[in-house]
């Protein structure tokens, strides 16, 4: 009865949206709004001024480069707020008290083909984090590949040798390294070049706007990795 | 009306998506099957703002050799781009308090829950 | 062609996200919003545009889908 | 130092302070309190720069990156964007308050995690009411609502976690609809500026525009607790810490009403479509939510639940004055976004005062507190005469301008509605007042109780003092938020 009255209710809610989305410009017309005023200059001086070839990071990194620190900063939010939530509580409190699943051990195949294949995987998500100005991918592609990474090689390697290599002091640095590369060079660009996250634009200066566009896309990389691989040993844990 | 909707058949299944994620989100009684049904609605709103910057025959806005446009408009992508990591950052969150809740109650259906409040 | 192509994809798409919200089984459902996922990424690889299609294969896919995969071992696997 | 500067700063400073919190914090995490009282103390002296800085000249931007609109983000500081001075004020004093009650009610190990989210969801309302652009402001957005999901369930009670899932999924929700609401004005404008978009809706097919603004309307108002989708709200604020749903309270549902400012503001100004029926659906849901908001209240025997149904109510009131949409009306409006911001916090931090030093939240548990806590009790009081809107407090003037307002928009039924859900909330802080001093207590240890430490008294009294204060000084704000409603409703300004 509920489902049937909510069934009924989105396609009353359905019937308006469709007909608004309906008017919209038409898909695909190349003389709607957004390819007429802002877009265009962004494809045609993009390049040249923002210093990337693939526009996308063009946007992402330099003209909008503020939301992208946001952006970073809401994975930050999340990381600290999957731990507020989930720390520091005991592990037997509670009626489902957390039974100590036996591990089963890994498989000798798997663990054989993942260190096998771990410099590869590394490589290629490297790749994609350095060659984001040029092609597609960039700091949070291969950050998400190197996070993966990092949780199946400690699923094989064990956690406890895993982190016995990262302090926490440097952890916590580590995952908070995205959002700070960007503070570091937006406020670069605030007294060299008088706005927060001003980039150069005279071509003299281009090998250092790339060097900025790369250590942005580093730093997104490994904050990305260090979060994501946080996130998961956490909830894993609990 | 049905041939500008036949034109802009991209926006419609957005539409038909955002719709069958948000019927999830209110009937069913699993807060994971929830989650599911948001996740759904988000990524319906993915496509409809990118679908925004197709352009007919356009290809990536990628300024390499050889590119000639026309191109896709940039700006939806990287809005989306920012989109899909706010998704991730808010299932995360979601899921850690799934998690906890089934510790503390031993039931992740909405239902039950709400008599042992 | 290319019309068809898309709207193909479109109608797996649609089908796949009623697939994940029928199916009892979490574990099942979740392996079918990966799929739906991967879809959605072929579209928009299709459409031009790869850096968004890149993202929601490393995280939508991938991320997302690994973080369900934990929380469901560690709550319940079938919906009641 | 160059303003524009200072404008980043605004949300720069505050997000350093919360990156490096975990790392600063030390092993027990005890070094975090501090830490963040020290950030936003800075972070509060910039605010006062900013806000001289704007009754001097008007308002003003900032372009980062050096990319001028539409082409960049903009960051502009416009009257509306004053209310950082409410929100430094209210976050330093929730951070003070947080120094001894995090310690104690806090699982160990989420300190450091705790402080760390307070200065996000801090950030993430400073950078919401100064930024220019329109997914700028989504994603401020979404960085308060995660921090304050997470800040609901931080206790660890299974309660609170529910709360938090709860307004976790409807806040999600409705994120999704700002975010498909900014899609839609996209396709329309191409532009993501917000003066931009302004100018270029005018000619912008009607169906669509409507959509946007109907899509941007409900995803706001959710976030603000708007009556029918207000169930969220309740648990959410009164099963948080303390600071938190004092924070909750006065800001957080603010800021969904500072996005219907700035839609409001984009869509006076392209005059795009008749906003009459738009407006009168808003004066209706506020007029509901002021009644059923102060209904609820009174049955509510815990302390805290019932002023999270008092927010309700008063969020009732702030979206009428916007529905009403005459100059009166809107100031009114503007101003009790930023007294009751002062009021629930003082109400908040007393009520979680009192129920730190005796253990009750129950108005008949908490009976007879009075006597023992007189200052604490004082200043609840001092709160709960603000909020009904007697004169001389800061509740009085804005609810006075909003009446006038709905007679100056001819519709004076919504002024005696005003006065009627004015009644009631006066209904249910006598309740309150009743209770603390002239009955007789239920438990005598109450009588035993002290007042609570210096780091959440002088909170609690600096909020108390000011809600006099405001009373006495109330048209300083009301002159200053003058021009912008003007330019607001100004034909073609914007």
């Amino acid at each position: 009865m509920k489902r049937a009255l909510t069934a009924a209710l989105l396609v009353l809610l359905a019937l308006p949206l469709l007909y608004a989305v309906a008017q919209l410009p038409p898909h695909g017309s190349a003389s709607s709004p957004p390819y007429t005023h802002v877009s265009p200059r962004y494809l045609e001086r993009g390049p040249v001024e923002a210093g990337a070839e693939n526009v996308v990071t063009d946007v992402i990194l330099n003209y909008r480069g503020f939301d992208t620190n946001g952006e970073v900063t809401v994975i930050f939010t999340a990381l600290a707020a999957v731990l507020a939530v989930l720390l520091g509580v005991r592990k037997d409190a509670g009626p489902v008290a957390g039974e100590p699943r036996a591990m089963s051990p890994v498989s000798p195949v798997v663990s054989f083909v993942v260190r096998l294949l771990a410099p590869f995987v590394a490589l290629f998500a490297i790749y994609v984090i350095l060659n984001g100005h040029v092609s597609p991918g960039g700091g949070f592609q291969g950050g998400a590949i190197i996070g993966a990474l990092v949780i199946v090689t400690t699923v094989i390697v064990g956690r406890s040798q895993a982190e016995a290599l990262v302090p926490a002091r440097a952890r916590r640095l580590l995952q908070a390294a995205a959002p700070l590369t960007f503070v570091c060079i937006g406020i670069a660009g605030l007294l060299m070049f008088g706005d927060y996250l001003a980039f150069p634009r005279v071509a003299d200066l281009a090998w250092l706007r790339t060097a900025w566009l790369i250590a942005i896309e580093m730093g997104i990389g490994v904050g990305g990795a260090a979060i994501i691989a946080t996130i998961f040993w956490t909830m894993g844990d609990e | 009306m049905l041939g500008l909707l036949w034109t802009n058949i991209d926006y419609a299944a957005s539409v038909g998506l955002f719709c069958i994620g948000l019927y999830c989100v209110i009937t069913k009684n699993n807060l994971i099957k929830k989650f599911i049904g948001l996740n759904i609605m988000e990524s319906a709103i993915f496509a409809f703002v990118v679908a925004l910057g197709v352009v007919d025959g356009g290809d990536a806005p990628i300024m390499g050799a050889g590119a000639r446009p026309p191109f896709t408009n940039p700006i939806p992508q990287a809005l989306i781009l920012t989109g899909i990591v706010v998704a991730v950052s808010t299932t995360a969150l979601a899921l850690s308090l799934i998690i906890r809740i089934y510790r503390q109650c031993g039931t992740i259906e909405a239902d039950e829950l709400r008599e042992m409040e | 062609m290319s019309h068809a192509f898309d709207l193909t994809l479109l109608l797996l798409l649609t089908a796949s996200a009623l697939a994940a919200i029928r199916t009892k089984d979490l574990l099942g459902a979740v392996v079918i919003f990966s799929t739906y996922s991967l879809l959605l990424c072929l579209i928009w690889q299709h459409r031009g545009a790869p850096d968004v299609a890149m993202t929601e294969a490393a995280v939508g896919a991938g991320v997302t889908t690994v973080l369900f995969l934990v929380a469901i071992g560690k709550t319940v696997r079938r919906e009641r | 130092m160059s303003f524009s500067a200072l404008l980043v700063g605004i949300i720069v400073v505050p997000l350093v302070g919360a990156l490096l919190t975990p790392i600063v914090a030390g092993r027990n995490g005890n070094a975090a309190g501090p830490w963040s009282f020290g950030v936003m103390s800075l972070t509060s002296v910039i605010a006062l720069l900013l806000l001289m800085h704007v009754v001097e000249v008007g308002p003003f931007s900032a372009y980062l990156g050096g990319w001028e609109p539409p082409y960049g983000i903009e960051l502009r500081f416009d009257e509306f964007s004053a209310s950082v001075s409410v929100i430094c004020l209210l976050g330093t004093l929730a951070i003070l308050f947080s120094f001894k009650y995090a310690a104690k009610e806090l699982p160990a190990g989420r300190l450091r995690y705790y402080y760390t989210l307070l200065l996000l969801n801090l950030t993430g309302m400073l950078g919401f009411a100064v930024t220019g652009d329109l997914f700028n402001l989504f994603v401020f957005m979404e960085i308060l609502s995660l921090s304050g999901y997470a800040l609901v369930a931080v206790s660890g009670k299974p309660t609170a976690e529910m709360a938090a899932f709860k307004y976790l999924i409807m806040g999600a929700v409705s994120s999704l609809l700002v975010l498909f609401g900014i899609g839609l004005l996209y396709s329309l404008t191409g532009s993501l500026n917000m003066l931009d978009i302004s100018r270029r809706l005018a000619g912008a097919p009607k169906a669509p525009a409507m959509l946007a603004l109907a899509a941007l309307a409900v995803g706001f108002l959710v976030k603000a607790g708007i009556f029918p989708v207000h169930i969220w709200l309740p648990d959410a604020h009164a099963i948080a810490p303390s600071p938190v749903s004092a924070m909750l309270s006065g800001l957080v549902v603010k800021i969904g009403l500072l996005g219907m400012v700035r839609v409001y503001q984009m869509y006076y100004g392209a005059r795009v479509l008749d906003l009459s029926a738009f407006n009168t659906v808003l004066v209706w849901l506020g007029a509901i939510a002021i009644v059923m908001g102060a209904f609820f209240a009174i049955f509510q025997e815990d302390i805290k639940m019932m002023l999270a149904y008092s927010t309700i109510s008063n969020v009732g009131y702030i979206v009428m004055g916007l529905g009403l949409a005459s100059e009166y009306a809107l100031i009114g409006a503007a101003v009790h976004i930023f007294n009751h911001a002062i009021i629930k916090a003082a109400l908040f931090l007393g009520a979680g005062a009192l129920i730190y030093q005796t253990g009750y939240r129950n108005l008949t548990d908490l009976r007879g507190v009075g006597r023992s806590m007189p200052l604490t009790t004082a200043a609840i009081s001092v709160g709960a005469v603000s909020i009904v809107g007697i004169p001389p407090t800061a509740g009085f003037l804005c609810k006075w301008y909003i009446a006038l307002g709905a007679f100056e928009a001819g519709q004076p039924f919504f002024g005696v509605v005003l006065v009627f859900g004015a009644l009631f909330i006066f209904v249910y802080y006598i309740r309150m007042v009743n209770a603390f001093y002239f009955q007789e207590p239920v438990h005598p240890e109450i009588l035993d109780a002290t007042e609570p430490p210096m780091s959440m008294l002088v909170p609690v009294l600096v909020l108390a003092a000011l809600c006099l204060v405001m009373g006495v000084l109330g048209r300083i704000p009301l002159t200053f938020i003058e021009p912008a409603v003007e330019r607001l409703l100004a034909p073609l300004g914007g």
